[in-house]
């Protein structure tokens, strides 16, 4: 009971009229938007706020994920607000590179892979439809590893991050660039 | 058209992904157990049904056709007396070649294999519906936390020829239409009646001549064709002798 | 030490030793593995406990976000554990276009597929005389979205080939491993 009228009384001057119920929506969503992350305006209309009582919701969140002891918080970062791991948790995922990956690569990531290298930069939704299947575990393997990255978005609704292959990749391979990359995938498919 | 579809079937052939399926449905909805006597108690609604669709020259698969073979082989043999049991042995050869029409007792064997296939998609599609809508979120890249293992170390062994491999395989399973068989015995009921009827036209023929096709399919639209022109009385049948041959004439000229 | 002891009787049954201050580690080390999802291998290496306790704390996570009424939650899918959304939160998703397209199969292949699961490695013909009509279509839907594909071939003759599922039957369907998919079959089985 304590401190929940602490609480009340750093609600007030942070967020105004009380959206607590919000909270657990507003952290799923933004749990889902990944590095994406969601603009004021984004997280305004979806839960039918002002566009002022964004940051004062986030902030009121934010406190609540304190409170809880989380390891991983809402930050504005950019033009988004996103959830971001704490450097607490560093150790942990230092230890998870450690350990050896729990196989090799897929199939399923392998080809994924291919795809990207050859029609990079691209988003995950035309990798979906070259594949015809799913792709996001895939896709979160390469990311994971260190194998493709993030490179910008592509225009179009939602805007969709576009991936593209690291230089790793091409080191392994023993290339100097993408270009070179995609041309032997071409040489190769048209000899098929 | 509409006119004459009958609306309280709403049941269409199309809403149904077999016969099985069909069938599954008519003893279902009469509340009955999958045994023999449900089997031959929905045979007339199933060949109603069927009657409906081909009379709105609807495209009815053949197999639907082949169970409703089936379904009036089995409402014949029970309806035979018992000393002429040993009739069904030369129908049983034609018709275990291929294994499209059983037995009443396989028959039912089949419902209830079908149905529990039925039932385990229905909870399959509840899963993916539900699972569907779920989303996760994207890793975080884990390079920046790794001091042995190198993003190079995850692709051991794999040259650019497995790349090569790997991206011609997605390329062609997107290209290519997985090879489907579009041959589908199109021919009607009422298109083989009219054949027949012209046939019996310049003479009486026996069943076997009539029959004489290989196909599976072909055997059974006659079989069919020829029971409906008995039925509509515009044929007849005449068997001199047991296990003489039928003989089919046109009544009426 | 009330409070612990009381948490004993809850506890034992779940999680045997206490790991509740790995919680918040363990949410985060999920959060940060997204879609690709911690093995029980994984897990049981980076916080150093065993094979064993790794079901236990990751239902009792699970207990403790459902408490907490989070919109995500620890499930494991297809041999992985990892955070996954509720359907709680999916018109909110809907609404920001976080969430895939749907890409339902249709009974034909569903039919297909649970005779495949059921039967594997099972050849056209067999499907054939199970569904009682021709399933090539059916099959090259499954075949093209990497929920099936060929194991060989039956002897007889034309050696026809024969089919079994693959890995990404789990994922499509979020089953949490072949096990979760025979029970599921036994379930009916055992009916008539």
């Amino acid at each position: 009971m304590d401190r929940t009228s602490e609480q009340v009384t750093v609600q007030t001057t942070m967020a105004g009229p009380f959206h607590e119920h919000l909270f657990p929506y507003l952290e799923g969503l933004l749990f889902a938007a990944g590095t994406e992350g969601l603009t004021d305006r984004q997280i305004a209309r979806v839960f039918d706020v002002s566009l002022e009582d964004v940051e004062p919701i986030c902030l009121h969140l934010l406190a609540e994920q304190k409170a809880q002891g989380r390891m991983f918080e809402v930050r504005r970062v950019a033009d988004a607000w996103q959830l971001i791991t704490l450097s607490e948790l560093s150790p942990y995922l230092r230890s998870l590179a450690l350990a050896p990956p729990p196989s090799a690569l897929s199939q399923a990531a392998l080809e994924t892979l291919a795809i990207i290298a050859y029609k990079q930069p691209i988003t995950r939704l035309d990798i979906e439809s070259i594949r015809g299947v799913k792709s996001e575990r895939a896709i979160g393997t390469l990311v994971s590893r260190g194998l493709i990255c993030e490179a910008g978005r592509a225009q179009g609704p939602g805007r969709p991050f576009l991936y593209q292959t690291t230089h790793d990749v091409l080191d392994h391979f023993g290339l100097a660039s993408m270009d070179e990359l995609r041309r032997l995938f071409e040489q190769f498919l048209n000899q098929e | 058209m509409s006119d004459t579809f009958p609306l309280v079937y709403e049941v269409t052939l199309d809403a149904f992904s077999g016969p099985l399926d069909l069938l599954l449905h008519l003893i279902e909805q009469e509340e009955l157990d999958i045994h023999e006597i449900a089997i031959a108690k929905v045979t007339d609604q199933y060949l109603k049904l069927l009657q409906d669709s081909l009379g709105q020259h609807l495209d009815v698969a053949s197999e639907f056709i082949v169970m409703a073979a089936t379904l009036l082989a089995i409402k014949a043999r029970s309806l035979l007396p018992r000393s002429m049991d040993s009739f069904d042995e030369p129908l049983e050869d034609v018709y275990n070649e291929d294994d499209m029409v059983v037995s009443a007792t396989e028959l039912k064997e089949r419902l209830l294999e079908y149905r529990f296939i039925k039932q385990v998609s229905a909870i399959l599609q509840q899963h993916e519906g539900e699972y569907s809508d779920l989303v996760g979120r994207l890793p975080i890249p884990l390079t920046p936390y790794r001091e042995l293992v190198q993003a190079r170390d995850h692709l051991a062994g794999i040259d650019l020829s497995r790349m090569f491999q790997a991206l011609a395989t997605a390329l062609q399973r997107a290209a290519v239409e997985y090879k489907v068989d579009v041959v589908r015995d199109r021919e009607t009921i009422p298109q083989r009646m009219r054949k027949i009827e012209g046939q019996l036209r310049q003479a009486p023929r026996t069943l076997a001549s009539l029959l004489k096709s290989p196909s599976r399919r072909e055997i059974v639209t006659v079989f069919l064709a020829i029971l409906e022109l008995i039925k509509l009385n515009r044929v007849i049948c005449k068997q001199e002798e047991r296990f003489g041959d039928i003989w089919i004439e046109l009544l009426n000229k």
